[in-house]
């Protein structure tokens, strides 16, 4: 678990909003507390060049409650993966696109515009996915108030 | 006149070789399904296929020119039996035969061709387009090798008509294994006229659906396999006369079987080839065709008229 | 070192060889022993637990009293996936697995079974 | 000629799934490839969140029929984590095992797919032969082809017979045998090595920078594998090497797959050899603490990975599921530029391409559609008049046909 404790104590130094929120659960693993968006745009930059995270695995959007969580799959060539989370909140999610640093980020972000109606700056246009092209407006599916029957009812 | 019109409908003409096309389309897929370990097709089946085509609805593209459209698969259909009639089969004589006769039979052999690239150029759809492009591609890389391949005997036996070269190679016989060379570029040649693995490019179904004929449906298409299968047994029926022309004219039935048996080599060994080969891009078909092959026929050329010189 | 045809030795070796397919519907195709296929209720062992109902991830399966200590099955063959978690769940063994695959059908409500204590096979003699 | 823009998709016999690629041409070069994913999608996400883990297991295995065990294993992982379950020994290898016969499944599938994308059916007709083998004996120790629904919560479900596992060694001598014949093939056949050197060609750098996974990344000479790397079930106990390959093309991803091939069947034998004895699982609870984990697995296709969010409750808070598709997905734009037309579909397909895997997400579609619903009988009558308005009359036909169904 060295090589954890490391990671995490690199990152508590570097960043102080990362104080005492990273948990390591297991081998290999280590998750943080959801932080707000430019924070952890910081430490997602610093993570992916300066620490060899250089693989995203994906991006999980959750939707809390107060807020929506995305959750930052990082991976390393030695098989440790860093979960970073950010939070934005329910009203107005707004979220910041990460393509620059990885080129593969784009499927996963529009994943989280369709089902979760998160605002993501600075994504490259494209076709929507994964939702078809007559999807109702307003409607995010993977949101905990969402149910099938809203597709029913009449707009 | 009316035992001509007879010959042409009925024996060796249109019905013959129908039949023997729907049998040869079912030998060679039993072949390839048998070198693929399947069990492969009833024999039935190419009949089966053909009824059922033909009593489908035919269904014409709106944008498509519906005369160009639907006249195609009844030339092709035509051009192929045309070209029959001039093939020496069982006989030294072919039903008609005129000094010269090579060229039409050629000629003819490539109207079909035509006919797939008008037909799917006509039907305006993108896949049908690019197959009927890479129909046409592909014409000018085999036509050159198999006009060659056939020419090189013609040489040697010193006549344009296939019938008198059957007669001249039945009284030469031992002059036959020098064609080696010829006899391998038309059977190549042979399966990029046919549009089978390897040089399936126009019709390439993981790429371009169905290619010229991606449109095609009901009788037209029916016509346009019948074409196909025609083309089949006249091509063999052509490689055979050029080639093996052994043991036509001693005896009608004799000759008749022979006749079979060398087509159903042709067709084992097109089978064959096509099931050992991987399709190939139509750059490096062009490659091959012009690196490889029509530099071969030329060797056969070459060989020829050595021949003709030293020996003859 | 490439060669062109590399295949034909292979290929000419398998045109005296039997076809590795079968003629299917003409010949019957055996299934290995604990194979999953159609399920089979036996009545007589049902204690009424409703597990099974409640663990079928695609609601396929219901049990109803038709009696004191008597149930019946309605299966729909059409929603089953079968995946075996019903005869897993079950700890009477009441729900059995056949080798049965052959459930093709034209129409909808032939997919749908009822097995009662009237329909099922008799219990076996030695059970109990 | 001018450009033309061609759909590969979402219907197209190069594809076994619905999915769109546009693909702009100049005559038979591509200059420019597009895709539209989402046509396969089935709510697999949302619906976990309203079934219990249990029932969930079933629906994750079916994201993918090809690639199941690996679903349901990263699943079952991530909850099995979170529960703190410890699953006994040889019930460990025994889900190593079957996640091994899928990959040689899976890899010999691939290599007849590959076969047929580029017009060689005869090595289809044979991979697919052989790989009948591998999937008697998955039928045999399962109960099925497909969907084996062998992992539950704790363990496995079904034991390993001796003479099941004398069986799988001889069904790994067969196969092995066989896969040399391909390898030497792949190293021979010059129609075969012509379509697949050069094509779908993307270099290491890419290859990291679009996170490619799986064989496709390591036909890129990326080193990477979760099996080595982060190992879960029994891997750490097995030796084996991570095969790479610097050919950087389709080429080199054959040949990455059928080493692959040799690697798994030496698996294989050292599951079957040093399977420990005991328990096969361990009771799982019903309700699963609150909690949340990852868990990786290496599919066949590449890197699957299982994100999972309990809340205490029978029923997940949230499933999200990354199939190695969609991560190969962003690569596969950079492979078709440049390349011929006759290459775009055994470039997909290089990828192993498994969309219902990557369309698995989030909402069921009840709407029903306002066409008009056949069923058999109806759409035959309606032939039947479509025909008897043509002047040909099958009613007497059609009666024979229903009187033979009949006593069928």
């Amino acid at each position: 678990m060295a090589n954890e404790e490391a990671i995490k104590k690199e990152l508590e130094e570097k960043f102080d909003f990362l104080k005492d929120k990273i948990i390591i659960p297991r081998e290999r693993r280590l998750f943080t507390e959801p932080v707000e968006i430019e924070d952890f745009l910081k430490a997602i930059e610093y993570a992916a060049s300066k620490m060899d995270f250089d693989i995203l695995t994906t991006i999980t959007g959750l939707d809390e409650g107060e807020s929506i969580v995305a959750i930052y799959h990082l991976a390393r060539k030695d098989g440790t993966m860093l979960n970073l989370k950010s939070k934005t909140p329910k009203e107005n999610p707004v979220m910041k696109t990460i393509s620059n640093l990885f080129n593969g980020a784009v499927f996963y972000e529009r994943e989280l515009v369709d089902m979760l109606g998160v605002q993501m700056e600075g994504l490259p246009e494209g076709k929507r996915y994964p939702l078809p092209d007559d999807w109702p407006e307003g409607q995010y599916p993977l949101r905990k108030e969402w149910k099938r029957e809203m597709l029913d009812a009449k707009p | 006149m009316a035992v001509q019109i007879l010959e042409i409908i009925i024996f060796p003409g249109f019905l013959f070789l129908t039949v023997f096309a729907m049998i040869a389309e079912y030998l060679d897929r039993i072949l390839y399904a048998r070198f693929q370990n399947r069990k492969g097709p009833p024999w039935f089946q190419p009949f089966a296929d053909f009824i059922k085509l033909v009593a489908k609805e035919d269904i014409v593209p709106e944008c498509a020119n519906p005369f160009v459209f639907k006249l195609m698969p009844i030339l092709a259909l035509a051009s192929v039996i045309t070209a029959s009639f001039y093939i020496p089969m069982w006989d030294n004589k072919a039903l008609f035969s005129f000094e010269g006769d090579i060229i039409v039979i050629v000629y003819l052999l490539t109207i079909p061709t035509i006919s797939f690239f008008l037909g799917g150029w006509y039907s305006r759809s993108l896949y049908a387009t690019i197959g009927a492009m890479r129909n046409l591609t592909q014409l000018f890389a085999y036509e050159v090798p198999l006009f060659l391949a056939i020419l090189s005997p013609a040489i040697l036996a010193h006549t344009w008509s296939l019938s008198e070269m059957t007669v001249f190679f039945n009284n030469h016989l031992w002059l036959l294994p020098f064609n080696i060379i010829g006899f391998a570029v038309a059977l190549i040649a042979l399966l990029g006229k046919l549009e089978k693995v390897p040089f399936d490019i126009p019709e390439a179904e993981t790429e371009i659906v169905a290619g010229s004929f991606t449109e095609y449906s009901g009788r037209l298409l029916a016509f346009f396999r019948m074409a196909i299968d025609i083309e089949m047994v006249v091509g063999a029926s052509l490689v055979a006369a050029v080639f093996l022309p052994f043991g036509l004219g001693l005896n009608p039935v004799l000759g008749f079987i022979l006749y079979i048996l060398k087509v159903v080599f042709v067709i084992f060994l097109l089978a064959l080839l096509r099931s050992v080969f991987a399709r190939l891009r139509i750059e490096q078909m062009m490659d091959f065709c012009w690196k490889y092959l029509a530099p071969a026929a030329f060797l056969q050329i070459v060989v020829c008229v050595i021949l003709k010189g030293v020996l003859l | 070192m490439q060669r062109p045809g590399k295949m034909i030795s292979e290929v000419l070796k398998h045109v005296g060889k039997t076809p590795a397919t079968t003629n299917y519907p003409f010949e019957k195709a055996e299934m290995p022993e604990h194979f999953r296929g159609k399920l089979q209720f036996l009545p007589h062992r049902c204690k009424g637990c409703m597990l099974c109902t409640k663990d079928c991830p695609s609601e396929a399966i219901k049990i109803k009293k038709v009696g004191d200590k008597k149930f019946e099955a309605e299966i729909d063959l059409d929603r089953c996936i079968y995946c075996g978690q019903c005869v897993e769940s079950c700890f009477i063994q009441a729900l059995v697995m056949t080798t049965d695959f052959e459930l093709a059908a034209l129409n909808r409500e032939d997919l749908k079974m009822t097995i009662n204590e009237k329909n099922s096979p008799k219990p076996p003699a030695e059970e109990e | 000629m001018s450009k033309l823009t061609i759909p590969i998709g979402p219907q197209h016999p190069a594809l076994k799934e619905p999915e769109c690629f546009i693909i702009t041409v100049d005559g038979e070069r591509i200059c420019e490839a597009n895709m539209r994913l989402g046509y396969n999608h089935r709510g697999i996400e949302k619906r976990c969140e309203e079934i219990t883990y249990i029932q969930s297991a079933y629906l994750i295995e079916r994201v993918c029929g090809i690639c199941s065990h690996s679903h349901s294993t990263a699943f079952i992982q991530a909850v099995e984590e979170i529960a703190g379950l410890e699953v006994p020994k040889r019930g460990l290898y025994i889900r190593t095992l079957f996640g091994e016969l899928e990959r040689i499944h899976s890899h010999l599938l691939w290599l007849g797919v590959a076969g047929h994308e580029i017009g060689f059916d005869t090595l289809l007709m044979y991979s697919w032969r052989d790989r009948e083998i591998v999937m008697d004996i998955l039928a045999m120790v399962s109960g099925n082809r497909v969907n084996y629904g062998m992992n539950s919560i704790g363990g496995v479900k079904r034991d390993i017979s001796p003479e099941q596992a004398d069986a799988i060694l001889k069904a790994m001598d067969d196969l092995e045998e066989r896969t040399k014949y391909y390898i030497e093939l792949g190293l021979q056949e010059t129609t075969l090595i012509k379509r697949l050197s050069g094509a779908g060609s993307i270099s290491y750098e890419d290859a990291t920078r679009l996170g490619a996974v799986g064989p496709t990344a390591r036909a890129s000479k990326v080193d990477q594998d979760v099996r080595r790397d982060d190992p879960y079930a029994a891997y750490a106990e097995l030796e084996f090497n991570v095969i790479t390959d610097d050919h950087n093309d389709v080429y080199g991803r054959t040949l990455v797959r059928l080493g692959e091939l040799m690697e798994s069947y030496k698996l294989v034998r050292q599951l079957i050899k040093n399977m420990p004895d005991g328990p096969i699982r361990k009771k799982g609870p019903r309700k699963i603490p609150a909690g949340e984990a990852i868990s990786r697995y290496e599919a066949p296709r590449g890197e699957d990975v299982h994100y999972v969010k309990a809340n205490g409750t029978d029923k997940a808070f949230r499933v999200k599921v990354r199939a190695p598709t969609l991560a190969n997905l962003s690569a596969v734009s950079k492979m078709l530029e440049g390349d011929y037309l006759a290459d775009v579909p055994i470039v997909i397909a290089a990828i192993d391409p498994c969309f219902s895997c990557t369309d698995r997400m989030a909402v069921r579609n009840i709407r029903g559609g306002a066409t008009e619903m056949h069923n058999p009988g109806s759409l035959r009558n309606f032939s039947i008049d479509w025909y008897r308005r043509r002047g040909i009359d099958f009613t007497d036909l059609n009666k024979k046909l229903m009187k033979r169904l009949e006593r069928v």
